[in-house]
């Protein structure tokens, strides 16, 4: 892990990456906790969004973007925009959380605590991949075997289908292929399947 | 012909170690014109300046330069032996040969031939000097001072004192300003309106102040030392002089729900008001947007039982006339209101408040005459969340500056408060605290060690109300940003300190620069905080930046030293080196076409446009004209004149094409 | 044709305005600037791709002022210089009202210094790509290049000052040119005195001109004089932001700053 | 000049009845709307938190698709699908590099000429909504924007980010009274809703108690998620809180069915885990209780407008003063 | 090129550079002889035509130099002076003259040790451009 972080260290640090790629400032912020206080999540969080900043900011310790990184937090992070609405200095914290986990995912960095969110972030898309739209049942299924939390909602599921909720046949989008390119393209091209 | 005398000076060894000063003086001596040229050993000295006073009278010389050290030195010195000697003082220049020459270079020919370069530069100059005459402008000794709280106060008192007039302007029905709805003041926590008071009352029989209270500047015009100006006096709907302040009408009319300015809103004042007991003037002013006569027609009440008559429902604003020396703006500033801040509900929540309305709770004279309560329902709060930079540092929905009052009075509330409820618990959200200020950080102390003031260091995101209680939502970046509520009684709010409404108006009008946040800008941020840049307008107080008590009254009285000073003659004596219009005979009268780029390139508002009319009143052109007063001389305006048709005298285009000519091009006096 | 002509009678015989500046047929299928004063001589006037002349230049001249309240055949050069004139203090609504013309044939009366800002909003005034590719293509030669460009262009000047007689802003009563305490511009046409008046030409239309192009036309030995126009208009916009004769009433770009103006070259 | 729907992946399945209420009114208003042909899903929270390109491409294509049918807007009532047509409409019109690549990426030129409405938006616009009213639906209701309806402001520009009152407005309009209340925006737990029940539990417990404890009736939403995590997961919720809360969840188009005359179950009103109890005619008030607890609303619960000077507090001591 | 000693000509506001050349002989640091000074009251009054003269006389390069932004002594003399530079050094360099000869600097009243440093490496930079005779031929004038 050392000789990984010099390397970090010897090409750009991660605020920087993440400023080249959203054009959002880490730099900007001055710590007032505003968004920490609001967030719906901080109480669950490694690092609340204040100092997850804090961690970009301090670049020439790269132990600290490695922190970040590598954070429960940019999992948790729901982008439900709150600390954005209420930031005095205006800094789109949710882009910077899409930035970090995806390149916590490049560099395959994910804090083992999200497993399940990524299971389900996952099964979700390949559900999407496959069919086009989302299969609620299918991504069901996929998520329980990648999860393995088989017993989950085991009341669920039936009461869903008996009000009509629940469909067992997929629906098929006519441009699957074309999703199958878009995908391979994007997605599939950069991620490092563990 | 030119008569130069050159004198150059050994400066003990100081030039003439590295400088061949014999050398240089005959080589001066060869320069045309130069009628006489010496070197001594000391030129400043008064034999020096004999040597020069001499030679002056006997070789009647036309000018003269002192080779010797920077002009920033002694310039004035050997100016004044000139003038002494019947030289006019501005045919004098120095050549710089010991800052610019042998101090910085070593004992050679080289440094010797620079020396001689400078001398043959300044005679140059100087051929091409003309005798110039100090400016003289009069000046009318009375002052206007625009505000009338402890800046406008202060400034009075002390030019008033000074034995100079003083006109001084209040917006409001009475003099006071913020600081007479404050509770205590820090850090001494003495009560504001005890020492405020006496002040007030003092400017009301000071006999060289005349008050102008619920009046406002209409216009300025003029400059320094001669200023108009035109104040609208606001119809009181009452005879000032038959008032006796009685205090009838206020007790009997029978609107009286109308929200007081002077309890921030808390409190009810009737129609006709003072707006509070000690105002100066102590004279009611009817509130026409409220007074059922001016609604409806009817009542009058007032009228009637006033035992004096001094009720005047028909009488209408004055405009006064007034021709003042120098303009002091004290206009003070505001605090940001409205709902800017949606997720902290001010202005829907009536227990969360802003630091005002908490002066207004706390003070023995306020709505609760100083218990503390909180506004829906008039319980004592047990939990208060004092909240800092509300709208401060915050350049999503506030401002971007630091209101700097804030930290203290926060830590003052929260003291205040411990202080009328003992088993109280004070709690302060703030993100950094500056308290930098003779006994602030001691003041601060005090609030956390020996009041129990909770500090915590977050912003809040939220407050929602939740059965009868306002939730705070925080969070201490001290403990890893984890959130926190309180569940409080009472928040108030430490809202940013910002600039006037009227601000920019009242600049645009009297013509001084105002910064991005409508705050009036010094003319130097270090060494000329109190001017503007608009020569004979002062400033004072919180119309600059925010400020406390002591800070105010502090540029309150550098704004008055600088008017006595301006006073202290009568007529106010420049050194003439400013820009001026060429002028010339008709029918071309001036070869200025009147573009006017030069007008909006002045720092100082000094260009002007003259209108050359026949004798027969027709106006033949419009040329720019320079206020010999306003002008500072810095010859902007001159690079940029497309004709040379301004020029600036000691710095002619002629002087300096000179200078670089000669600069450049040795003669026959080459070595 | 007809409908300016038109235009030209009605405001005469109406006594809106006192002179038509206009263009009339000249020599050669050229056209030359016509003065109409009669309705009845609105006849006179034409409009054709000859006309390129910017009009505006005689809005200055002494003599066509004491005519008295003109209306000016303007093309689009000539609508900007009229602003650039207004925001100089040199003309008002009382002096003027401007014919536009357009390449079709049509004509809009202007009536006020508003309408001809709406109407020159509506125009492209930044240079045309042609304008620019030749710009880049001088600024890509060599320094050593570009002197010698110039000083071969330069030695022909003739210092006969046509360019200035033909720029409708060098409106001054008295030029620099004439000033002889300090002479600021050599008298006789040598290489050093034919660069310090280009330079100061440039200089002093810097932020004012409207790139008519007239001081090329006018220039008797060819001098590509609006190359220098134009670099300093492109410069001036690319620093300041800032178009010289778009509106009636504002600060010239030379006469204002930004306390964030460009500083790389300052150290 | 056609309005066209995209219904999203969830009014298919687990929101059907948000597609079915939204259909039943729409016919009921006379307004077609058409679906966008062959939408593919907007990748929702999952495409944004893995794949940048992938999260902007899914939205393009669809919007693409609109457009290409010559669709001027596009209906999309699910909050979380409209803020992500929404994100990718705006970052695509301010990057031209970066329409490029995405278009070049879904194989068709997406011009970004189609606007994006919500279902509040869209509702809004219809003029005269008040005379479509055949039974006001004469209930307290707790009006429930989520994050995403109205955040962040400078893409979606609508309602304000804090306190919104567009959904409060439009339930006026169909008789209903919209409390004041605390937690019109806060966050239910999104995504995930499967991934994360406990936490979903805790954040949308808290919306419950709020909207409870001020007197409402029924929770208003416009966005499926919402709705799953407030109706679907109430056990869970319960489990958590400890208490039972019977506030029912209702799509703002099914309230507006409801005030219309629209038959219940053409609603799919039968689908929520909640029942909702008035459409059995049982209206006795308050229909919400909590238990354990008084669910009197609280005296401050209301606006406390300070508009009126009448209602300043302290007009004793200041009127003494004055004398 | 060695003994090649350049003409400089400084063209310095009273307040901010000539107070700092000033500061300079009082604290005794050494710079090169070739450079003279001519002082006025501001950067704000300087005609770009005198920069001309200068070269047209025989200068090899010219220092410009002022207060740094919000120091002016005016306030914003220096400002315009800026602004004014900014078109002249385009318009000069379009020409081919070498804009290289002519140093813009901000030099305060504190900044003696900058001055001797601004003058020393500008002496420098002109020696190695060597003498402007391009310009100086100009005139008739064989001026190195």
């Amino acid at each position: 892990m050392r000789s990984d972080n010099h390397v970090q260290h010897a090409s750009q640090a991660l605020a920087d990456r993440v400023l080249e790629r959203t054009g959002v400032e880490a730099d900007r912020c001055y710590q007032c906790g505003k968004c920490s206080a609001g967030c719906p999540l901080a109480a669950e969080m490694d690092f609340p969004p204040s100092q997850i900043m804090h961690l970009l900011q301090l670049r020439e310790f790269p132990e600290f973007s490695e922190m970040a990184l590598r954070s429960h937090t940019i999992w948790l992070c729901l982008t439900c925009e709150i600390c954005y609405a209420r930031c005095p200095m205006e800094i789109d914290i949710p882009r910077i959380m899409d930035a970090l986990r995806h390149e916590a995912l490049a560099r395959n960095k994910v804090n083992p605590k999200a497993k399940d969110i990524l299971a389900f972030h996952r099964a979700f898309l390949d559900s999407v991949r496959t069919t086009g739209r989302l299969f609620e049942m299918g991504q069901i299924i996929d998520y329980k075997l990648r999860s393995r939390h088989f017993l989950q909602d085991m009341l669920q599921a039936p009461w869903m289908f008996l009000v009509g909720k629940l469909h067992l046949l997929p629906e098929r989008v006519r441009g699957r292929r074309l999703l199958g390119r878009i995908f391979a393209r994007t997605l599939k091209a950069k991620e490092k399947r563990p | 012909m030119a008569r130069i005398g050159v004198f150059i000076c050994h400066c003990g060894e100081n030039i003439s170690a590295t400088v061949d000063v014999k050398k240089v003086a005959a080589a001066a001596s060869r320069i045309p014109g130069v009628a006489h040229s010496v070197e001594y050993k000391y030129m400043c000295s008064d034999p020096g300046q004999q040597m020069i006073k001499n030679a002056v009278r006997e070789k009647n010389l036309t000018g003269v330069v002192v080779a010797a050290c920077s002009p920033r030195m002694h310039e004035p010195t050997f100016r004044r032996a000139c003038a002494e000697a019947g030289l006019n003082p501005f045919l004098c220049e120095m050549a710089n040969i010991r800052e610019h020459c042998s101090w910085v270079h070593e004992k050679s020919d080289a440094t010797t031939n620079k020396a001689i370069d400078i001398v043959r530069t300044l005679v140059a100059k100087v051929k091409k000097n003309k005798a110039l005459l100090p400016i003289k402008v009069p000046v009318t000794k009375t002052a206007l001072v625009l505000g009338g709280g402890i800046a406008g106060i202060q400034a009075s008192l002390d030019i008033a004192n000074a034995g100079h007039k003083v006109i001084l302007v209040e917006k409001q029905p009475s003099i006071g300003g913020h600081m007479s709805q404050l509770s205590e003041t820090f850090p001494t926590l003495d009560c504001s309106q005890c020492i405020l008071t006496p002040r007030m009352v003092e400017v009301a029989q000071h006999p060289n102040i005349t008050l102008h209270s619920y009046s406002e500047l209409e216009s300025l015009d003029g400059f320094i030392g001669n200023f108009k100006a035109r104040i609208r006096k606001k119809a009181r709907s009452l005879d000032e002089k038959l008032c006796t302040g009685c205090g009838l009408c206020t007790q009997k009319c029978p609107t009286r729900k109308i929200a007081s300015e002077f309890d921030a809103g808390l409190g009810l004042r009737p129609a006709i008001y003072v707006p509070f007991p000690q105002a100066v003037p102590n004279k009611p002013v009817i509130d026409r947007e409220h007074c059922t006569y001016y609604l409806k027609g009817k009542c009058r009440l007032c009228e009637k039982i006033c035992p004096t008559q001094a009720i005047r429902f028909d009488q209408e604003d004055e405009i006064l006339e007034v021709e003042v020396g120098a303009v002091v703006l004290a206009t003070g500033f505001d605090i940001k209101h409205g709902d800017f801040f949606p997720e902290y509900g001010y202005g829907k929540y009536k227990d969360v408040i802003d630091g005002l309305q908490f002066e207004r709770l706390a003070s023995a004279s306020g709505p609760t005459l100083g218990e503390m309560r909180r506004p829906s329902d008039g319980r004592v709060p047990e939990t208060v969340v004092f909240v800092a930079c509300a709208g401060s540092r915050d350049p999503a929905k506030g401002i971007e500056y630091c209101s700097k009052i804030c930290c203290m009075y926060t830590a003052k509330h929260a003291m205040l408060y411990k202080h009328k409820v003992h088993h109280g618990r004070p709690y302060v959200f703030y993100m950094d605290i500056r308290a930098g200020g003779k006994m602030y950080e001691e003041f601060v102390r005090r609030a956390q060690e020996v009041d129990g003031v909770q500090y915590i260091r977050g912003r809040v995101s939220r407050i929602y109300e939740r059965g009868g209680k306002l939730v705070v939502k925080g969070a201490d970046t001290l403990l890893g940003a984890r959130p926190m509520e309180i569940e409080a009684d009472l928040v108030v709010l430490a809202t940013a300190g910002v600039a006037n409404a009227g601000a920019e108006e009242l600049a645009q009008k009297v013509h001084v620069s105002y910064d991005p946040y409508y705050f009036y800008s010094e003319a130097h941020p270090k060494l000329r905080p109190v001017e503007t840049n608009t020569a004979g307008i002062f400033l004072a107080g919180a119309c600059q930046a925010p400020k406390d008590i002591p800070e105010s009254v502090a540029q309150a009285s550098g704004a008055a030293a600088k008017v006595a000073g301006l006073f202290s003659q009568s007529e106010l004596v420049r050194e003439p080196l400013i820009a001026v219009v060429d002028r010339q005979a008709p029918p071309l009268y001036s070869t200025c076409v009147g573009c006017f780029l030069c007008q909006a390139a002045c720092p100082y508002q000094a260009i002007e446009k003259e209108e050359i009319r026949g004798r027969d009143g027709r106006l033949i052109k419009t040329v720019a004209k320079v206020n010999p007063g306003l002008c500072q001389g810095c010859g902007t305006c001159v690079a940029l004149c497309r004709s040379k048709s301004i020029d600036i005298q000691g710095f002619s285009h002629e002087q300096v094409y000179a200078e670089v000519l000669a600069l450049l091009n040795r003669g026959e006096s080459d070595v | 044709m007809e409908t300016l002509r038109d235009k030209a009678r009605e405001l005469l015989a109406a006594r809106t305005v006192q002179v038509i500046i206009g263009y009339g047929q000249g020599s050669g299928g050229g056209a030359r600037a016509v003065f109409v004063r009669e309705a009845a001589e609105a006849d006179a006037l034409i409009f054709n791709e000859a006309c390129r002349q910017n009009l505006a230049v005689y809005l200055m001249k002494p003599e066509v002022r004491k005519l008295g309240k003109a209306a000016l055949v303007a093309t689009p050069s000539a609508l900007r210089t009229i602003l650039q004139l207004a925001a100089e203090n040199q003309v008002g609504d009382h002096d003027l009202l401007a014919l536009a013309v357009h390449a079709a044939g049509e004509v809009t009366l202007l009536a006020t210094l508003q309408a001809i800002e709406a109407h020159v909003t509506e125009l492209d005034a930044d240079l045309s790509a042609a304008e620019k590719a030749e710009l880049r293509k001088y600024e890509a030669l060599s320094l050593e290049q570009r002197r010698e460009y110039w000083q071969e262009q330069f030695s022909r000047c003739l210092k006969c000052y046509a360019c200035r007689a033909a720029c409708p802003l060098c409106y001054c009563s008295r030029c620099t040119v004439e000033c002889n305490q300090p002479q600021w511009i050599p008298v006789p046409a040598h290489d050093l005195g034919n660069l310090e008046w280009n330079v100061m030409r440039a200089m002093h239309l810097a932020g004012r001109c409207v790139n008519c192009g007239d001081c090329s036309r006018a220039c008797p030995v060819a001098i590509p004089l609006y190359l220098l126009n134009q670099k300093l208009i492109s410069d001036v916009f690319a620093n300041f932001n800032a178009r010289s004769g778009m509106a009636a009433k504002t600060d010239n770009a030379m006469s204002i700053f930004k306390p964030d103006d460009s500083e790389d070259f300052i150290r | 000049m056609k309005t066209g729907f995209y219904p999203g992946c969830s009014m298919k399945g687990s929101a059907r009845e948000y597609s079915e209420s939204l259909l039943a009114v729409s016919q009921a208003l006379g307004r077609e709307l058409p679906e966008i042909p062959d939408w593919n899903c907007c990748g929702a929270t999952a495409a944004h938190n893995l794949d940048r390109d992938l999260a902007l491409a899914l939205p393009a294509r669809i919007l693409a698709a609109a457009e290409k049918d010559g669709m001027y807007e596009v209906l999309v009532p699910c909050a979380a699908c409209y803020s992500r047509l929404s994100v990718t409409r705006h970052e695509l019109l301010g990057d031209e590099d970066l329409r490029r690549k995405i278009s070049g990426l879904i194989e068709a030129d997406y011009r970004g000429t189609a606007r994006v409405l919500n279902i509040v938006e869209w509702l809004g616009g219809i003029p005269d909504l008040e005379s479509k009213v055949r039974k006001p639906f004469a209930h307290k209701v707790a009006c429930y924007y989520g994050c995403l309806l109205v955040r962040p402001a400078g893409i979606v520009n609508f309602d304000r980010p804090e306190e919104p009152r567009s959904m409060d407005l439009l339930m006026k309009k169909i008789g209903a009274d919209p409390l004041d209340w605390a937690f019109k925006t806060e966050c239910c737990g999104a995504g995930f809703s499967v991934s994360r029940t406990d936490l979903v539990a805790r954040l949308s417990g808290l919306i419950l108690d709020d909207a409870v404890q001020r007197g409402a009736e029924a929770v208003i939403v416009a966005c499926p998620m919402c709705h799953l995590n407030l109706d679907m997961r109430r056990p869970n919720i319960e489990k958590l809180a400890g208490k039972k809360y019977n506030i029912p969840v209702i799509y703002i188009t099914q309230a507006l069915g409801l005030a219309m005359g629209i038959e219940p179950k053409k609603l799919g009103l039968q689908r929520h885990k909640v029942k909702v109890k008035f459409t059995q005619g049982l209206a006795k008030p308050p229909a919400a209780s909590i238990t354990p607890a008084s669910a009197k609303p609280t005296a401050g619960a209301k606006s406390a407008s300070g508009d009126s000077p009448a209602e300043a507090p302290f007009a004793g001591p200041s009127a003494k003063r004055g004398a | 090129m060695s003994d090649f000693n350049p003409k400089i000509v400084a063209f310095v506001c009273n307040w901010c550079t000539y107070a700092g050349a000033d500061l300079t002989g009082t604290s005794r640091m050494k710079y090169s002889p070739q450079v003279s000074i001519i002082r006025f009251p501001c950067t704000g009054r300087i005609d770009f035509m005198l920069l001309l003269k200068a070269f047209a006389n025989g200068a090899d390069g010219i220092i410009v130099s002022g207060c740094h932004p919000n120091d002016c002594h005016y306030s914003s003399g220096n400002f315009h002076a800026r602004r004014r530079w900014i078109v002249f050094r385009g318009l000069l360099d379009f020409l081919g003259i070498d804009v290289r000869r002519v140093r813009f600097s901000w030099v305060s009243a504190a900044e003696g040790a900058k001055w001797a440093q601004l003058v020393n490496d500008t002496a420098e930079h002109v020696r190695q451009l060597g003498p402007f005779s391009g310009y100086h031929r100009l005139r008739g004038l064989g001026v190195g």
